[in-house]
């Protein structure tokens, strides 16, 4: 394993201290891994808080930031924070509307999520609704599972819940537009290379170099399953097909295409794919309204891509293109 | 021939016992529970779990008012400290224990102590809602649990109940292996979970080895 | 090797069409592999363009837009773009105020902008001035040698003369500003894997798995030397004594603070390093008053990362500052 | 015995072969080149080399209206496609030669063709401004010049000075190995330079060798 760390151990503490250092606008509670703000708690304006395992960056922290995120609460890698994080986030962004809670649908994330809303509506009666993402196409989704992964949609969501919060509207209503989001949202990712875990030291699962994983989800789990090494046209056939067929994105309003890298692709790869996604799309009689390419929420340092479409409507354009200013996110201001 | 009451009762020192045990247990496996996380999982359990035991162990050099405020701290710390879907899971086992326990008492009797194994892993349920068979560490704490009242059932005492909950926590972990996981993160992968012992299981194993072989010894 | 692409001949037109699809706002002439802001040419702004090899994403392409450059030009992977591209470009973005190129000193980058500014000045008469970046202190800088590599300083040049030039500052005072900030600027870089080069389809050369190339550049040349892999804080001691040692940065202006990624390494790993390396500019009695973190001058998909500095003044922190709108930096608008 | 005018003239016909040739042999030693390039460059000049020579072998299907005019077009194709050093520096050897044969003929006789190589020589050296020692396709092309010069000079053929030229190239090419780069690419690694081929002084042996063989060959 190489990587610019210094100790598996202190990754995600000495990652924060860099962002702090190159963000001087942020507040960083390094004792509690939570990435604040500069002005919160802002009175009257609803909290928006999410979280989750580290090695997604810049989710979440580089989302925090005018529209978009007032806290971000960061676990160990791959591994969902703690409640007290979470409840210390939350009571540091309650300006008294309310806190929200955008949390990606994994097992430990929902839980841990939940334990801190238990504990602060005990704690503090400070008001706080969820809104769980769960987009990833390649889970099945039924009854009987535990519903679908939460990946590229949680970087849209945050940004519409943020900017409906930006807005001044109520929990209810900023809880609404980003469930609704949240829904119109669908996902599908392929590894051409497995990330290593800092603290593991070695890649999380073999792959050949003739043969890809379809169907991954960020954190080095082993996809559906594994085909020959294929084109970019064929790749993204591999996303776009399975995304379509869940949910109808035909329609005036168009769609947000958003190709995502996963950490350790370069942007002329994501471009190239994003030029044969959009040449399927087409095909497909979707039209794109907004379109977003770059690695914004990874799997350390896999190499390969997602695709998120999210089905947009008057609203959710709207608050896609309202002012964000976060390290990662920024248009407007 | 001891006195019956003390082989049958559990105090502080055994709980204590029991959590250095485990993190020992827990140190000695940890790459191994990665390496089955990394196969199903995210290939974190190992990480976790130890650092979680770590943070436990640390704690046990405060001052320990009674069994129930003891494995009550043991789940505050691991919430605390593990995160992912062990933390909540297995500090709900303890927190679940502590609740059972009740009035602090500086030792139970087995019985009692049985009950709150029964009650750790219905919090466990509660909090995950795994059923045996879900491929999770459900499959290792509910045979256990089982066994341990079984055992006590037909006179039994502590010492060979915990040895029947061991094998059959043992079992249970080895049951999950040709298992379809319908919960957590592995049973995103489907089919392609077959054939994988589940981590999560195997800690729990681990948890009841541990009480087998920690819990009784200083009690006899 | 496993790339996101069709074919090895094809990547740059194909990914210049997914850069085209992606970014409805710029025009992209596939033919000339030009991209163009939307509303070239801007009478009496001065025009710039810069360009080179391809596999550096986003530069340049990425950097085309309000405030930042007029055109780029893509050549082939890791070769520099042929007269024909640059004349165009020149051509295209002359709004009759003359035109910057900038452009990275490499013998064939230098070679091909000069043979187009000897055919732009025949055919045209278009004024164009140049400014060659060279801020790689890996390489002697002697009158016996070719100069130093320019790397990460090409960046900030392009922002600092784009801002001056939207300011409607004439072709002579937007050269002036952008050589001094050239001149300011020094980096330093280190390559934990090598880049692959598509046509290649194995790796520039070969890294063991407990050894680090320090002293690279951009495009997969091995470096100056192979030492055993280190810490963070150790590799960031490799990038900041040198820089250093080259230029007092010392002074109340402060500097820019670049940590920049080369491909393959992804940003929870560019923030860790930006805290090692601020812990030392400031043990140094460096000022930092603007920084800059993420993969903007890359190398393909190595591994790795670079820090630039760039000693700061009233007027170039002034330039930095101003909006600037293209896919891969955006503020103030 | 052939007619001696038609032993020393290059044709239109023999420069077509000429570049017929040498496209052949870069294509064949693409992945040598590129090999090369990447030890002390950045693995693309058999790439580049070939995408540049496709284009010319394309453009030689066109009329050809002299061997000036072939010349410059085969250096403005050069330039044109082939980018980075070798496009500017091997565009220029050609339309330098292409300037000094002057007003087009059909054919040029032996000592002509030699000033026209010289002048191409001179025009790589002007643009890149690198001397014989520098690590680069001048340590093949002046002493193929110099040779061409030398064995005219004393009576041979263009034959034998082409063959002259050969040798003398491939021994400038092999000298550049134990050279420490001064210009280029190579430049940037000092002494890891040292004891590697250079991959322009390589592809500039290939066309003094594919002048040897296929310049000669028809017009004897
Ligand atoms: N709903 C659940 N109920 C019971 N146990 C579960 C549940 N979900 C996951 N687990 C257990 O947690 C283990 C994984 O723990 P860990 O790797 O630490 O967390 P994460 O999956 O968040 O990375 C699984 O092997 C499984 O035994
Ligand atoms: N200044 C120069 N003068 C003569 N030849 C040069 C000069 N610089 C580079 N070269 C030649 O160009 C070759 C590299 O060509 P190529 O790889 O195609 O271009 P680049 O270095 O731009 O990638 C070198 O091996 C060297 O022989
Ligand atoms: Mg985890
Ligand atoms: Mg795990
Ligand atoms: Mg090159
Ligand atoms: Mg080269």
């Amino acid at each position: 394993m190489k990587k610019l760390i210094n100790d598996p151990a202190t990754v995600v503490v000495d990652a924060l201290r860099g962002l702090a250092a190159a963000h001087p606008e942020l507040q960083v509670d390094l004792q509690n891994k939570v990435v604040y703000r500069g002005d919160v708690p802002r009175p009257g304006k609803v909290g928006i808080i999410s979280g989750g395992g580290s090695g997604h960056e810049p989710l979440h922290a580089g989302f925090v930031g005018i529209g978009m995120l007032d806290a971000a609460c960061a676990g160990e890698v791959f591994t969902s924070p703690v409640p007290d994080q979470i409840l210390e986030a939350t009571k540091g962004v309650d300006g008294g509307a309310g806190v929200l809670h955008i949390v990606k649908n994994y097992t430990g994330d929902v839980m841990n999520f939940q334990m801190a809303a238990e504990l602060a509506a005990a704690d503090t009666g400070v008001e706080i609704a969820t809104v769980v993402t769960g987009d990833d196409v390649a889970v099945e989704d039924s009854l009987h599972t535990v519903g679908r992964r939460g990946v590229g949609v949680t970087v849209l969501v945050e940004k519409i819940a943020g900017a409906a919060a930006e807005e001044g509207r109520r929990l209810a209503e900023v809880a609404g537009v980003a469930r609704r989001a949240s829904q119109n949202g669908r996902s599908m990712g392929v590894a051409l290379t497995s990330g290593t875990v800092p603290a593991v030291g070695h890649p999380t699962f073999d792959l050949p170099d003739d043969r890809i994983e379809v169907g991954i989800g960020i954190h080095g789990e082993p996809g559906r399953r594994r085909v020959p090494m294929a084109s970019a046209r064929e790749i993204a056939e591999l996303l776009v097909t399975p995304v379509l067929d869940d949910l109808d994105f035909t329609g005036d309003d168009g769609v947000l295409a958003f190709v995502n890298g996963m950490g350790g692709t370069p942007l002329i790869e994501l471009y190239l794919m994003y030029g044969e996604v959009a040449a399927l799309l087409e095909k497909a009689g979707v039209s794109v309204s907004r379109r977003i390419v770059g690695s914004y929420i990874t799997s350390l340092d896999m190499a390969g891509c997602s695709l998120t479409l999210l089905k947009l409507d008057d609203e959710l354009r709207q608050l896609w293109d309202a002012p964000v200013m976060t390290p990662a996110l920024q248009w407007g201001i | 021939m001891p006195e019956p009451s003390s082989a049958w009762e559990v105090d502080v020192d055994a709980l204590v016992r029991w959590m250095r045990r485990f993190a020992e247990l827990v140190a000695d496996h940890r790459e191994d529970l990665t390496a089955l996380d990394a196969a199903i999982g995210d290939a974190d359990h190992g990480t976790n779990m130890d650092r979680g035991m770590n943070a436990v162990v640390a704690s046990l050099d405060q001052a320990t008012p009674g069994a129930s405020a003891l494995l009550k701290r043991v789940g505050m710390t691991l919430v605390r400290t593990v995160g992912g879907a062990s933390g909540p899971l297995y500090g709900t086992f303890f927190l679940r224990m502590a609740t059972s326990l009740g009035d602090d008492a500086d030792s139970v009797p087995a019985a009692v102590f049985a009950k709150a194994l029964r009650a750790g892993l219905e919090g466990v349920v509660a909090r995950g809602k795994a059923e045996v068979g879900d491929k999770t560490m459900v499959d290792a704490l509910a045979p256990a649990a089982d066994a341990v009242e079984t055992e006590l059932g037909r006179g039994g005492d502590l010492a060979s109940a915990l040895a029947a909950a061991a094998r059959a926590a043992d079992a249970g972990r080895d049951a999950t292996t040709p298992m379809r996981a319908r919960k957590g993160r592995a049973s995103y992968l489907g089919e392609r979970s077959v054939g994988h012992q589940d981590p999560g299981a195997t800690s729990a194993a681990l948890l009841i080895v541990a009480a087998a072989t920690a819990l009784p010894a200083g009690s006899l």
